[in-house]
């Protein structure tokens, strides 16, 4: 293993560390428990936004931290979901006093995780609400799996609903708005390298000179499906046909009631993607795909969309959440609305997201 | 009976002997998850270990709800609340005690088990910590019912461990990341029910080497 | 070679029409000759800035065609610098009639290319001048080699400049600064793996697992010299002391002489870094190495200029210079001035770098 | 004596020659260069082919005009503006003729040589195309006063080529890319001299298939 890293032990610390030095003017860091927050937090009477994860798909969660997007960022050990102590302890930092909403990647581990944290945070008096994210069509059925992973639409969704906060929503109707953004997102990915997790030092899985991995999560795991490499037309075309043609997919998804003071479950189902449709196309690479190559997705990806009848009116291509140091590409299609285009375009301000400021 | 000490003695031991397994838990993580069991759970103890000698005093209740607040606020990924909660609802049912009789061992066990099934909801053949656990408890139950004393109820119970183990390698895996992996997570031994393996014959490797 | 391309042939153009796809709001792209302009171009009035080189080096040149950068990019092959005629087309078409400036990275294949361009503009009544980029410290000598080749400090250069033509710099003062950004950069490079080149479709150089290469460019070139893997920490200081304690570089550079219509030669020094010196800091990913190395290489940096009494004021963390799919990094450093940090800080819209609008 | 038919062919040979060893001249690129010479070379030769039939009832010095301009705006990198000069400089002093003869081919070649020393400023030992042109030039002019004729002059000009390009191994480069690698340029021949060699040498298999 090859990488800027002194002790893999001291790889997310140190990297926090850089970070920290590097923006003092935009996030703040603390450790032990370890979570990252806007220099300028709490913002007095806004819903505080929380986000977390394992860490290894950066910028994902850490670089979304500023105004307009998350108030707090959680981020665990390599692929590892954070632990309750530190999104409850970001929580009690990052609360203006109008509640939080956590942003929750679909993985039994942050799941766990988030639950306790949102319990530990009621017992503490804040109020907090609790969104799944889970967009991965690869991952067929959710009776027979732990369901669709969250993957890319968690950074649209961190965007938009950054944003809404921001211009005052409240908790329940930025709950609800995450859940609409995730609803209408959809994400496919391909590895074509593996990535090396730092403490074990070699690559997670093997791929032979000429294979790929398609319907990969982010986390390093092998994909559904082994084929041999095609051609960047085809490679797109399978992935923005898998999210084109999906089919409705229905799931059950606990979410926390604040009333009754429990967990619930409520049936969601996505909508179905249309012609005339209004799309953000979000070309994004897994860490070891350079930007020159995702443009050549794009220009597939944008031919398939006008043949299909659906109109890309915003984008995003670039390295957003990868896996480490992993070659590959994920496409997430997001169906707009006009509220979420005009919070889509709202001024964000983070380390690795930014504009209108 | 359990002891204090011998409880104290089954944590040191099975984290020695997560510390020992931790690549081998990590490549059977690879193989279908994401590579990080053995360094999930190898954190989580050594910091367990650190802990230990402040509630060392303490009885086993408290001893064993340290132990979980340790694994929760340090392991993190699916197995930190998973063992977490394993270890808080083990320690509500021996709280305050300084020693276990055979029953309370039986009691601690289930309720560690039954913290597993609520924070996880998984089932019986879902290719996870459960298929280990599960066996496990009922071989032991069914061990004591049966007029055997502790140590031949935890033979038992391990080697219903054991088996439950092996028999993850076949399973199409429902719960967890190599849920994803459908068919493709069909012969690999899941990494929980190894780790969970290991705690158990830790245990009996305390009560062995106590008694033998 | 697994990479996200359809025939090696067309990845320049491919990439490009994905780039156009994307960004009809940003820029256009015009084909034989190729070169990316700024959508709103000719801007009257404004000195134009045009850059180029070979591609594989995105998001440099073609990402930061827009306000307040460049007003054109004229891309090449792959690693091969683009062709006169390229050059005079885009100087056509963004030339606003305050004349052209043409930034230059110092390769043979460039300056001559270049040169022959500026020959042209004359002949054809634009009025250009031309700074050479040459800050790669890993270059020792001006005598027995083409000089120090151009790497990091063009991307501070075209966002400096950018911001000055901007603001209404004539083409003589912009030149002037363009100059002084060059004699106050400095940057060296470490790769860790070899790049693809897609029409070779092998690694231009082989390491070996516990490999580096130290002092690279970025066209998959090998480096001075090959070494053992180091710690972040360490390769970081044999980054940061090899321009901290870098002699001064004097070398005979050529200039256009917009009077005498001829090519002078000009003596040039850099200026030493001195304790007490305001900083731009650029950790600059090849393409392959994901942001969070970049932040613990930010992180030794920052602790080794404190020490040095040298005060990193500014940053840029990211891919913004980059090798195709090279894991590496490398660093720039450039003194500043109060005049450069009030430029640096000015807004810019382009699809890499953005901030400020 | 060369008439426009062997130059048109001597263009065509050296394109196919080019094509032939597309790959052997990226890799000795990628030795110490960045892995495109061939590429790029071929490239702008291919389109030569293209532009030939266009100009090929034009004089010489308008066929290698036309070649220089389609070298320029198609190889780029440090070969194009090299190569495009070379032409350049050789089409001038052919202006208007329809044959060339051994002296105008002399004039011609020696033109080419300062339009590359020129443009690139190379000098004899910098281990470039110049290694290979300048001795071949020289040898060229010597066969020829000492009154051999263009083929006997050809032949001792590639033999000297072949030499030049050979001799650039053990060199330390000094310009272009290969100068960044110091010391580890040796031992390495130098792609442009070995193009420049084949370009010699396609003239003389044109001069030995029409006089042998
Ligand atoms: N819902 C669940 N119920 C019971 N056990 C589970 C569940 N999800 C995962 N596990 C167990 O956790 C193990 C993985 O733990 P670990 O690798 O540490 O966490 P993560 O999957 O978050 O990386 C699996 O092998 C499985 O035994
Ligand atoms: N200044 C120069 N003078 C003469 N020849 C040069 C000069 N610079 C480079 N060359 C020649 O150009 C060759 C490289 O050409 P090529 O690979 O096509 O361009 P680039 O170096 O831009 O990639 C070298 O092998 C060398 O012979
Ligand atoms: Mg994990
Ligand atoms: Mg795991
Ligand atoms: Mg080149
Ligand atoms: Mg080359």
């Amino acid at each position: 293993m090859k990488k800027f890293i002194n002790k893999p032990d001291d790889f997310v610390r140190e990297s926090l560390e850089g970070l920290a030095a590097a923006h003092p003017d935009l996030v703040k860091v603390h450790y032990d428990p370890t979570f990252v927050y806007r220099a300028d937090a709490p913002v007095n009477g806004k819903v505080a936004i929380i986000s977390g994860g394992g860490s290894g798909h950066e910028p994902m969660h850490t670089g979304f931290v500023g105004m307009g997007m998350l108030d707090a960022a959680c981020p665990g050990e390599v692929f590892t979901s954070p632990t309750p102590d530190q999104m409850l302890e970001a929580a009690k930092k990052v609360d203006g006093g109008a509640g939080i909403l956590y942003i929750v990647k679909n993985y039994s581990g942050d799941i766990m995780n988030f639950e306790m944290a949102t319990e530990l945070a009621r017992t503490d008096g804040i109020r907090v609400l609790s969104i799944l994210i889970d967009d991965d069509v690869a991952v067929k059925d959710s009776l027979y799996t732990q369901g669709r992973r969250g993957v890319g639409t968690t950074v649209l969704a961190e965007k938009i609903c950054g944003a809404a906060a921001q211009q005052g929503y409240d908790l329940q109707r930025l709950a609800d708005l995450c859940r609409r953004v995730n609803l209408n997102g959809r994400s496919m990915g391909i590895a074509l390298t593996s990535c090396t997790v730092p403490a074990k030092g070699t690559p997670t899985f093997e791929l032979g000179h000429d294979e790929m991995e398609i319907g990969i999560g982010i986390h390093g795991e092998p994909g559904r499906q082994r084929l041999s490499v095609k051609s960047a037309d085809e490679m797109t075309e399978m992935l923005a046909l898998s999210m084109i043609e999906d089919s409705p997919y229905s799931r059950t998804m606990r979410e926390w009631d604040e009333n009754q003071g429990e967990w619930v479950d409520v049936e969601l189902i996505d909508p179905l993607l249309e012609q005339g449709d209004k799309l953000l196309a979000f070309v994004n690479s897994m860490g070891g795909t350079p930007i020159s190559e995702l443009y050549i997705v794009y220009r597939k990806l944008a031919e398939i969309c006008e043949k299909k009848g659906l109109q890309i009116v915003r984008n995003l291509i670039g390295p957003y959440i990868t896996s480490l140091d992993m070659q590959g590409c994920s496409i997430t299609l997001l169906k707009l609305d006009d509220e979420m285009i005009q919070l889509w375009d709202a001024p964000v301000k983070t380390t690795s997201l930014r504009w209108g400021v | 009976m359990l002891t204090k000490e011998q409880i104290l003695q089954w944590l040191q031991t099975f984290a020695a002997q997560i510390e020992q397994n931790k690549d081998y838990l990590t490549e059977l993580d690879a193989a279908i998850g994401d590579a990080d069991h053995g360094m999930n759970m190898d954190r989580g103890f050594k910091k367990v270990i650190l802990q230990l000698p402040t509630v060392a005093d303490k009885d086993i209740g408290s001893i064993l709800k340290t132990v979980s607040m340790t694994l929760i606020s340090s392991v993190g990924g699916a197995s930190g609340p998973l063992y977490g909660t394993l270890f808080l609802q083990a320690s509500t049912v021996v709280a305050g005690q300084q020693e276990l009789s055979d029953n309370d061992v039986h009691q601690m066990l289930k309720a560690g088990l039954n913290g597993v099934l609520q924070r996880g909801k998984a089932q019986l053949g879902d290719k996870t910590m459960v298929d280990v656990l599960s066996p496990a408890v009922s071989a032991f139950q069914q061990a004591l019912s049966e007029g055997n004393n502790i140590l031949e109820a935890m033979q038992q119970a391990v080697t219903a461990a054991e088996q439950g183990m092996k028999d993850t390698t076949p399973l199409v895996a429902k719960k967890g990341r190599a849920s994803y992996l459908g068919e493709r997570s069909i012969g690999h031994q899941d990494p929980g029910a190894t780790s969970s393996y290991l705690m158990l014959k830790s245990l009996l490797t305390v009560l062995e080497s106590s008694l033998g």
